[in-house]
């Protein structure tokens, strides 16, 4: 079967690619169907062999410009959106968000800008606990998932966030987020131990918790 | 030093009317951290030149003043205010050189930094929220189409699927012997096993073929090396004392039987 | 600016209507966007004051000639589709992993351990009959063939493993495999003895058995 399967995909690599003109219409057309963002390999896999989707979006990006929808990047995967000056024409297409809590905010800017992040991290910048609902309440929005696990004792888990938390706030990638290199330089983004005891989340026994946190977590899964 | 003290209490009468605006709403805050912020926000300046020890005086007051209204404070405010009493004590006073724990500086710098960041993440936060939002202000496709989903089945195990697949039946027959065309052999042990436990019930002389196990005496292959082993296995036990073999002629029945215990 | 609502429409189209191209944009937007074709009623309530959808549509719909979308009438209302030759695009092949079952499992231990193997063997082996479709799935899957024929009564056909199986579990050759000492030593097997069961279940039918089986699957091939 396999072996089939690769003479087929050789035979079939012989014929010609579509015409870039044609790629693009495919390109096009899958991303008009999808919601969500396509990855480039799935546009891929669903073109002819031999196909060259990333060439074809640039023509595509290129032909929309200016439009009244767009092709946006959105991570590894494109997507078309409309135009966001025309936002005002969209009353009825609005969704409502739940609104977020300042903490689910901050939260959120904590886990972006310092990304991947454990949950001891984010207590330690906001000096106070993090509660439960405020991770899953993100969680539920898909605007952050899960990151590796952290390789210090306890091995605590990380959060990052999601394709859908780029989409949603129109970023092409988390190095887009607004002013991260400035906050970078002036080293505000470094993780800087306390010296001795410091009271609130980010005191000396913040390793040990964030231990335990890991280990709870690990067992919750 | 009296310039100081002054100062301090300027500043000390700043923070108490600060103090008291704040402290209708000490649920407001979000921590400490979050309630020193806004304190620093009254000395105006940027959060990098921000004077830590008035702004511990700052707290201090704070919570005093919400002693005094009877406020309860959640802990974390109080574990704050004894931290924020020490950082003073060690800002105010000379280091002392037996002291190994980081200085009043180190410790004023840190928790500058760790204002400094709030402020920036709150700012960063601020400036995420104010960006086009996707069902706010930028649209996705309305009307997406289904994309329809072939689905293939690739069957899949891995090499200790298997392993553990064959360990499964082995282990319930582990007795046999690995080999395939076991069933037409019996060893001798197998003989063995099986005459010590029947011989006990023979009292008188019996053909050894009665011995063969049952299944065993139609096919000629499984007949000859049962044959074979339970003869080796009579000899053995010959030899151990146990039984006496005897054959009346050759190519007779060979006949076996328990040899009556001459000592205990 | 208490004025009533008419009046307020009636100095709005005294400014100027957006250009034709905003029109278009926004005519573009709206059908991107919209869960349902929209009416021109509704595209002309949702534009600014002065704003001619009908032309609007008719300048896009010529923008959209040969691309990978379209603009399409549905009744009296409109909406952008995918262009009908790009609909095999619309398919995604999933291939599903699923783990082989418990029976097929054993039988192409057996068949790995054995071989060359009658199916009459196997059943020996695991007690219970082979069904045609285990022993199919297998021989599907390419990680077993047929071998010699048994050189016994009734000539049963053999199963051996190929390349193929050899390939998927990173063997050299079936040779490899442990042995039940090195299964055992793994932890592998079980040293608790099965209960019941002496050696040679249905021990002198066997061979007849065999022998049925091969001369029904002689006649079946």
């Amino acid at each position: 079967m396999a072996e089939t399967d690769a003479s087929e995909e050789k035979e079939e690599s012989l014929f010609e690619a579509p015409p870039m003109g044609e790629q693009e219409r495919m390109v096009e057309a899958i991303l008009f169907a999808s919601a969500d963002p396509v990855s480039l390999r799935e546009l891929q896999a669903r073109m002819p062999h031999g196909s060259d989707p990333a060439e074809a979006l640039v023509h595509l990006r290129k032909r929309y410009e200016g439009r009244g929808v767009r092709l946006v990047r959105v991570g590894d995967a494109w997507a078309m959106r409309t135009a966001p000056d025309l936002g005002f024409l969209m009353q009825k297409e609005t969704v409502e968000t739940r609104k977020l809590s300042r903490a689910a905010i901050e939260t959120l800017a904590i886990i972006a800008y310092h990304q991947p992040c454990t949950r001891a991290e984010i207590e330690e910048i906001r000096g106070v606990s993090v509660s439960r609902g405020t991770i899953d309440q993100l969680l539920e929005m898909e605007w952050i998932r899960f990151g590796r696990r952290r390789m210090t004792p306890g091995r605590p888990v990380t959060y990052v966030v999601t394709q859908e938390f780029l989409d949603h706030f129109g970023l092409e990638s988390a190095r887009d987020l607004p002013g991260l290199k400035e906050l970078r330089a002036a080293g505000l983004l470094d993780s800087r131990p306390p010296p001795g005891q410091m009271p609130g989340a980010g005191d000396g026994e913040e390793e040990e918790e964030e231990s335990l946190e890991g280990q709870s977590e690990l067992f919750e899964d | 030093m009296s310039d100081d003290f002054e100062e301090m209490q300027e500043s000390e009468i700043a923070a108490r009317l600060e103090a008291e605006a704040l402290i209708v709403d000490v649920d407001g805050f979000e921590g400490p951290l979050d309630l020193l912020l806004t304190l620093s926000r009254t000395q105006k300046v940027d959060l990098r030149r921000i004077s830590v020890l008035q702004l511990a005086q700052q707290y201090l007051a704070f919570v005093e003043r919400a002693k005094k209204l009877r406020l309860e404070l959640a802990a974390d405010y109080l574990v704050m205010a004894a931290w924020l009493a020490f950082l003073k004590s060690r800002l105010l006073l000379p280091p002392d050189p037996a002291d190994e724990g980081p200085s009043g500086e180190e410790l004023a710098a840190h928790l500058a930094f760790q204002l400094e960041r709030l402020q920036a993440m709150r700012d960063a936060a601020a400036r995420l929220m104010a960006r086009d939002q996707k069902g706010r202000d930028f649209f996705p496709r309305g009307l997406p189409e289904d994309v329809s989903r072939i689905r293939r089945v690739r069957y899949t195990a891995t090499l200790l699927d298997l392993m553990q697949g064959y360990a499964r039946l082995r282990t319930r027959d582990e007795f046999r012997p690995f080999v395939m065309d076991r069933d037409a052999v019996m060893t001798m042990e197998q003989a063995l096993e099986r005459m010590r436990g029947l011989i006990g019930y023979a009292g008188d002389w019996t053909s050894l073929e009665s011995y063969l196990p049952e299944g065993w005496e139609s096919d000629p292959a499984r007949r000859r090396s049962a044959t074979a082993a339970s003869f080796a296995a009579a000899l053995e036990l010959a030899k151990l004392g146990q039984i006496e073999i005897r054959q009346g002629e050759t190519f007779a029945p060979i006949e076996i039987r328990r040899k009556a215990a001459p000592d205990g």
